[in-house]
């Protein structure tokens, strides 16, 4: 059943319109983040109001302007929508909380256009999620290239200028030279472009024109950080923490996959994907991905560049699970959406309460850090569990569909893909925790007394590594909302 | 009374420009006001049309006959959906500018300013004129008045725009000579100046060398004064040497009514068929364009100085448009019209804010944007807009007539045209985001970051007559986007015959 | 041929004009030439009009009962109007040309082309 | 048309153009031009343009070959520098040779020269010949024409002359600033360059008087015989000129000064569009003098299209002729309007 609403908008206005009050009351700080918060709670509230009717089996739908003679911005909220929609906003108002204890912390400056931006990085996710054709979803996935751009460059130096280049040329780059025209000739070829189960191309088109889209779509959406069009993403790693949190688990890269996954559900549809080899090339490409980013997060040092491989290696998950192109292998890529954003948050927010504590960057540096910040490491113990896979954790759950997902089509060497990297995983995170817990600390690396991080910092990594337990238990929200995408029982 | 809208959009501007002269002996101070309400009379007479235009049946135009002398006999002016747009376009740019320009007049030319009003509304009254008459020859002497009124704008400004005006003037009159030889041409095989009665007899001489070296020169000498590459050289001094004000109406205005008079003559008085059937060289105008559109932008990355990048990318934004109008698909065609509404006010947003800029900082070298963000933020953000729009990011209409010109290519099989585009766009984009850094980051290599000195850059924007219009502009930059659909349907769709 | 010559000589003319004009205004170096080149591009192009509009045997434009009231007594006024409008242009244009080449020699000391670019290196 | 007259003058035509555009005496190649101009005139007066003819015999061969000899006066005469650019010299003889060889191969397509059925002689113009004399009681068309049909584009051209005038005004008084010049020209009257040519003085004096007559007979007679504003307006910048030449600058200036040259330039347009304007409130279109009966009932349509018609050519005049002036004034003083030729 269809519904129509003005509910998806309201939830895009709401963190948009935060924006006003937040530059008006800049000067007064506490005043400021009250309303960033009265925001995330409306927009939860909204969606959750949005998330009864989708979970009955409706999608709510709202028109807001034609703006080409076939094509207007169009607002479509269904289940996958929905799932992206509740995760970033839920975790925006942990990220904002441990925005405050970060930020004050260290006295950064431009407080002000932190929180402006962020917001406005909200907006552009909601409308992500919530966009019912090709078009909207570009508009608002530019919007939020551009809106978090001064968050990666918040520092203002040489670095944040080279990161923050780095940053606009990938993501704008592939924007325009690839998805644009890609989008385009999409129109011209089928005359559409809204989202639709069964894809939008007919048999009339020519494979050989079907597979230079699909390369076009899937590096277009750098975001996703499929190889080689990645290296942005550790680059960006020279923004303050939370923002790297918000680029890995919130918004920015769950928006990259995220439209990858709508483009190969509902452009292409699940059946051409199947029946022909342009599932196999979505595989092949999400494979390779997975294994080297895999290797290459092995021989990092730096915690937060390993993050960022570990992240483009769990996004080539995701890109690979609707490849497969099965239902239950999309029904976890949809999930690990969701779960690898709380299990990944969890991990930043580990190193960025460790940076704020102690000033250390390097794992090399983390011995026998277990047992100064016990609290912390706890959580990026089980955030790790949930990357890896493991059970206890939520990202269990999305790992066992999409393996089952790649036994119902028989396309067994995926999961052996699947296996290596799960290994692979174990190989760079586990030495971490071993050198956290059971080293001996060197003294000199820890001279002075150090304690846990302030409470706003340390808070948001217990809370988000207590949904990831919580979610292997009781995963029916999002997996609800999977199950009805893509028509599972 | 209600009949003569039509003239009446010329005459506002005309008589006030040519009373100023007079009454600026009495009183210099009435000059600006004085201009300003001339132009909302000839907006409100455009309005006027546009609201009978669109009572009637979307193919139909209204004629207006001067001198009550019928068409042929006397001089026409016409208004079709497809001039009322153009229309539109040009009384809002110079009416902006208008109100923006007072403090930059004032302060770039002093004692000359009245006479400089003059030219101004004597240079809008022959855009208008030329948009909207429906004589090939009239169109050549509002050409001639156009052209030296911006020689005169043009050559009021600073360091070597003297020499640039000459060049321009050398151009120009060879742009205007190339047009009337061309029309003659046309006369001499049909023996009558009138662009719908030409529309008429053509059709029975497509196959006569005479009409087609007539076309050939007609678009030549278009190409000359749109500064269509290589024939360009003239406008990147020209424009960027400009007085501030002048340069906010030229490169707006002047290219863009010669790329409509371009496309008015190959829809309107030569027809589709000759165009892209009888002759067939599409396909090498396309190639020439996307070239002009690559060499522009790359011209553009090489420029240090802000007006000058600005200027090139106008010439590839030329290109736009004349390869969007040859690709011969009737969706590139609308795009291209669609474009030359939109670049209009595109081009208008970058140089007003390039105005205020140099008003404030008093140079437009680009290392002199240092922390402008901060000093500046309503300009900066309305450049921004200006610039996503260049840069084809929605929902701005730079994007929307990308889309249109790049369905064009696509279905008339010019790859070349759509990566042409996009490189264009992608090198676009750097230049923006060039701009976007230094104006962000302060300190070009500083290695650390030097906060105090970006807290102690002061808010410091322009009055309040500066940024409103820029403001406005930027606006209809993304209005104009988001109701692409509208005047898609009711503008461009019926003057494009389908093909 | 020589037919086709003397019916077309003036054409050939206006061509060999315009040639020129248009030579001098790219070639020539010298700003004054520049304008010469100029005004002899602009008369190429009245002469065509004019040799347009000319009948033979046939009297100025005005009607007079002596010649009757068929238009084929009269030379043609519609291309003489228009280049009377072409002539004022031509000269309006020439004068704010030579106004230039005055300012540019004020200023830069030369009116050679090459010259004056030298000067702004 | 005598063809073989025709041809020597066209020749004739084509060797001043081409002497004109090579000595390398700048003087010399302006003077050359003039003769080239008053040839042309001739030749389009063997086509029956006598108008035409007229204007450019004024503006061609006079005053446009004075505000050269003004520039070359004042810049320098001769071509002292010269590179030999080969390539811009090969580059634009290609394009001049392609050019050429486009134009010529149309010139096959035109009606035969002298053609009296050709499409140009037989569509509108027509029309002009044979209901002039019916709709506007004008026996010379070209006049009918020029400010009646096609009145408007005689109204912008001499908004060209205006705008031409008040961009050179504009330029020079940006390089001098205007308080200089004020002084200069106007108090400071000094005596020393005053002209020492008894006879030229004797002589101008003589003739001004004549052909400012001469050029009003002009300008009221075009109705009925070559001439009109354009011609008359000319003529009476040229006695100015010529007096300016005779006398001195500031003697003209005295008469004639610069604020009243600027006014009159805009009201000259001014009385063409407001003719116009009159016409559109009485209810008529704009420039449809047949409304002006309206406000003297006296004249019928026909006449009062006459009578305007009359109107518009003084206004006409009074613009081409502060223009001329105007260009010719700040062209030979180099913009200090201090002393001339």
């Amino acid at each position: 059943m269809t519904i129509v609403s003005n509910l998806p908008i309201y939830a895009m206005l709401v963190s948009f319109l935060t924006i006003f009050p937040i530059i008006i009351f800049g000067k007064n700080q506490n005043v400021r983040e009250v309303f960033t918060f009265i925001a995330a709670f409306t927009k939860l509230y909204i969606l959750f109001n949005l998330a009864k009717f989708v979970l009955d089996g409706n999608v709510v739908v709202c028109k807001l302007i034609q703006v080409l003679s076939f094509i207007s911005i169009d607002f479509k909220v269904d289940g996958f929508g929905m799932l992206l929609a509740i995760v970033a906003s839920s975790l925006w108002i942990v990220t904002s909380l441990y925005s405050i204890g970060y930020m004050r912390s260290l006295k950064e400056h431009a407080q002000t256009r932190y929180f402006c931006c962020f917001a406005l990085a909200l907006s552009a996710t909601m409308g992500v999620a919530f966009s019912a054709n090709l078009l909207t979803m570009y508009l608002f996935y530019e919007l939020l290239s551009l809106s978090t751009y001064p968050l990666v460059t918040h520092n203002q130096d040489q670095d944040a200028r080279t990161g923050g280049r780095k940053y606009l040329t990938y993501l704008l780059g592939t924007s325009i030279g690839l998805v644009l025209p890609a989008m385009i000739i999409t129109y011209n070829l089928t005359g559409t472009l809204s989202f639709n189960e069964m894809g939008i191309f007919g048999n009339s088109i020519q494979i050989g024109t079907l597979t230079i889209l699909l390369i076009m779509y899937l590096f277009g959406f750098a975001k996703a950080g499929l190889l080689p069009f990645h290296s942005w993403l550790p680059g960006a790693m020279v923004a303050p923490t939370p923002v790297s949190s918000l680029l890995h688990a919130v918004a920015v890269v769950k928006v990259g996959v995220f439209c990858i996954v709508r483009i190969l559900t509902q452009i292409f549809g699940i059946n051409l994907l199947s029946s022909t080899h342009l599932g196999t090339i979505v595989c092949v490409i999400a494979g390779l991905t997975v294994l080297v980013s895999s290797l290459v997060a092995i021989s990092q040092d730096n915690l937060k560049r390993l993050l960022a491989f570990s992240t483009i290696g769990q996004l080539g998950y995701i890109v690979l699970a609707a490849g497969v192109a099965s239902k239950l292998s999309v029904t976890g890529s949809m999930l690990h959406i969701s779960m690898h954003a709380f299990g990944k948050i969890t991990l930043f927010f580990c190193a960025g309460a460790i940076y704020v504590a102690t000033g250390k960057k390097y794992i090399s540096q983390m011995v026998g850090i277990g047992r100064r910040m016990p609290f912390t490491m706890v959580a990026f113990f089980i955030g790790s569990l949930s990357i890896i896979g493991l059970p206890l954790a939520g990202g269990f759950l999305s790992k066992w569909y999409m393996v089952l997902g790649t036994l119902d089509v028989g396309k067994s060497w995926v999961m052996v893909i699947y296996l290596i990297s799960s290994f692979l995983n174990v190989a760079y995170f586990f030495p971490i925790i071993y050198k956290a817990f059971f080293c001996t600390d060197n003294e000199s690396l820890f001279p002075n007394e150090i304690k846990e991080a302030p409470l706003a910092a340390l808070l948001p990594p217990l809370v988000t590594a207590s949904i990831t337990v919580a979610l292997f238990i009781f995963p029916d929200i999002f997996l609800n909302l999977a199950k009805i995408v893509v028509g599972v029982n | 009374m209600a009949d003569q809208f039509l003239v009446l959009i010329v005459l506002f501007p005309l008589f006030v420009g040519l009373l100023i002269p007079i009454i600026a002996y009495f009183n210099k101070s009435v000059v600006w006001p004085l201009a300003i309400l001339s132009l909302i009379g000839s907006f409100w007479a455009v309005f006027n049309t546009a609201t009978q235009l669109l009572k009637l049946d979307p193919s139909s135009s209204i004629s207006y006959y001067l001198g009550n002398w019928m068409a042929p006999f006397g001089i026409e002016y016409v208004v079709d959906r497809f001039n009322i747009m153009v229309l539109f376009a040009i009384i809002c740019v110079s009416l902006l500018t208008t109100i923006f320009a007072k403090q930059v007049i004032e302060k770039e030319l002093g004692d000359n300013a009245a006479n400089f009003y003059s030219l101004f509304l004597l240079f809008i009254t022959g855009l208008l004129g030329i948009t909207i008459t429906g004589d090939a020859f009239n169109l050549y002497v509002l050409l001639e008045i156009a052209s030296l009124t911006s020689y005169g704008l043009i050559a009021l400004g600073r360091g070597r725009a003297l020499v640039a005006t000459f060049n321009y003037l050398i151009m120009g009159s060879m742009g205007a000579c190339f047009y009337l030889l061309g029309v003659g041409y046309l006369f001499i095989k049909t023996g009558t100046l009138n662009m719908d009665q030409l529309y008429d007899v053509l059709p029975l001489l497509f196959d006569s060398k005479a009409v087609l070296v007539g076309f050939v020169f007609i678009i030549l000498g278009m190409w000359v004064k749109m500064a269509f590459f290589p024939l360009h050289s003239w406008l990147p001094n020209a424009y960027s040497l400009a007085p501030t004000a002048a340069a906010c109406l030229m490169a707006p205005l002047m290219t863009k009514v010669s790329v409509y008079v371009m496309i008015r003559f190959m829809l309107n008085v030569f027809s589709t068929e000759y165009v892209y059937s009888v002759l067939t060289i599409n396909n090498i105008i396309v190639i020439m364009s996307s070239i002009a559109i690559i060499a522009g932008s790359i011209y553009a990355l090489s420029q240090k100085n802000l007006k000058k990048m600005l200027t090139f990318i106008i010439v590839a934004e030329i290109g736009y448009m004349v390869g969007g109008v040859w690709t011969g698909h009737v969706d590139g065609i609308r795009g291209a019209i669609y474009h030359i509404t939109a670049d209009a006010f595109m081009t208008l947003c970058l140089f007003m804010a390039v105005g205020c800029i140099v008003y404030r900082v008093g140079n437009d070298k680009l290392e002199s944007l240092k922390g402008i963000f901060k000093k500046m933020p309503i300009t900066m953000i309305c450049f921004l807009v200006g610039g996503f729009s260049v840069i084809g990011i929605p929902p701005t209409c730079g994007f929307f007539s990308k889309w249109y010109l790049i369905s064009g290519a696509f279905n008339s099989g010019a790859w070349y045209f759509i990566i042409a585009l996009i490189i264009s766009s992608l090198i676009n984009a750097v230049l923006f985001f060039r701009i976007i850094e230094i104006g962000f980051f302060g300190a070009m290599s500083n290695e650390k970051p030097d906060y105090k000195s970006l807290q102690s850059i002061k808010f410091n924007e322009v009055p309040i007559n500066m940024w409103l219009p820029l403001v406005i502009v930027s606006m209809i930059l993304i209005i104009l986007g988001i109701y692409t659909n509208e005047i898609m349907t009711n503008f461009i769709l019926n003057i494009v015959p389908m093909m | 041929m020589f037919e086709y010559l003397i019916t077309n000589y003036n054409y050939m003319v206006v061509v060999f004009l315009m040639m020129m004009g248009l030579w001098a205004m790219i070639a020539k170096k010298n700003l004054v030439k520049k304008c010469i080149g100029l005004v002899i591009f602009q008369t190429g192009i009245i002469l065509f009009y004019i040799s347009m509009g000319a009948k033979n045997n046939s009297t100025i434009p005005i009607i007079d009962p002596k010649y009757g009231e068929a238009a084929i007594n009269y030379a043609n006024p519609l291309t003489q109007i228009l280049m009377l409008t072409a002539i004022v242009v031509g000269v309006a244009t020439l004068g704010v040309g030579l106004m230039l080449v005055q300012r540019i020699y004020k200023e830069y000391g030369s009116i050679n082309e090459d010259r004056i670019l030298e000067k702004f290196k | 048309m005598i063809w073989q007259f025709d041809i020597l003058l066209l020749t004739l035509v084509v060797v001043c153009g081409f002497v004109s555009l090579w000595i390398k005496d700048l003087m010399g190649a302006v003077i050359v031009f003039g003769a080239y101009s008053f040839l042309m005139c001739l030749v389009w007066t063997g086509m029956g343009a006598v108008d035409v003819a007229f204007t450019e015999a004024a503006v061609g061969a006079g005053v446009s070959t004075i505000f050269f000899i003004a520039t070359v006066f004042h810049t320098s005469r001769t071509i002292r520098y010269n590179k030999w650019d080969l390539s811009t010299k090969f580059f634009s003889s290609i394009i001049c040779i392609l050019m050429g060889f486009f134009l010529m191969v149309a010139i096959g397509d035109f009606p035969a020269w002298g053609d009296a059925l050709s499409p140009v002689n037989n569509n509108v113009a027509k029309y002009y010949l044979e209901n002039s004399m019916e709709e506007t009681k004008v026996p010379n068309v070209v006049t009918s024409v020029l400010a009646d049909y096609r009145a408007f584009d005689t109204m912008f051209e001499t908004g060209v002359v205006f705008v031409a005038s008040l961009v050179i005004f504009t330029l020079l008084l940006q390089s001098d600033g205007r308080k200089k010049l004020m002084k200069s020209a106007f108090q400071k009257v000094s005596f020393l360059n005053v002209s020492e040519s008894l006879i030229i003085r004797k002589a101008c004096g003589l003739m001004v008087p004549f052909m400012q007559l001469f050029a009003l007979y002009v300008v009221v007679h075009g109705h009925y015989s070559p001439g009109g504003g354009f011609q008359g307006g000319v003529i009476l910048g040229a006695s100015l000129i010529l007096l300016s030449m005779a006398y001195d600058i500031k003697k003209v200036f005295a008469r004639f000064h610069m604020k009243f040259m600027i006014k009159s330039l805009a009201v000259g347009v001014l009385i063409f569009a407001g003719i116009g304007l009159i016409c559109l409130i009485l209810g008529g279109n704009f420039l449809d003098y047949s409304a002006l009966s309206k406000l003297f009932p006296s004249m019928g349509s026909i006449k009062s299209r006459y009578n305007a018609m009359l109107w518009v050519e003084v206004g006409v005049a009074l613009t081409v002729m502060s223009g001329m002036f105007a260009i010719y004034t700040s062209l030979s003083s180099n913009g200090k309007f201090e002393e001339g030729l």
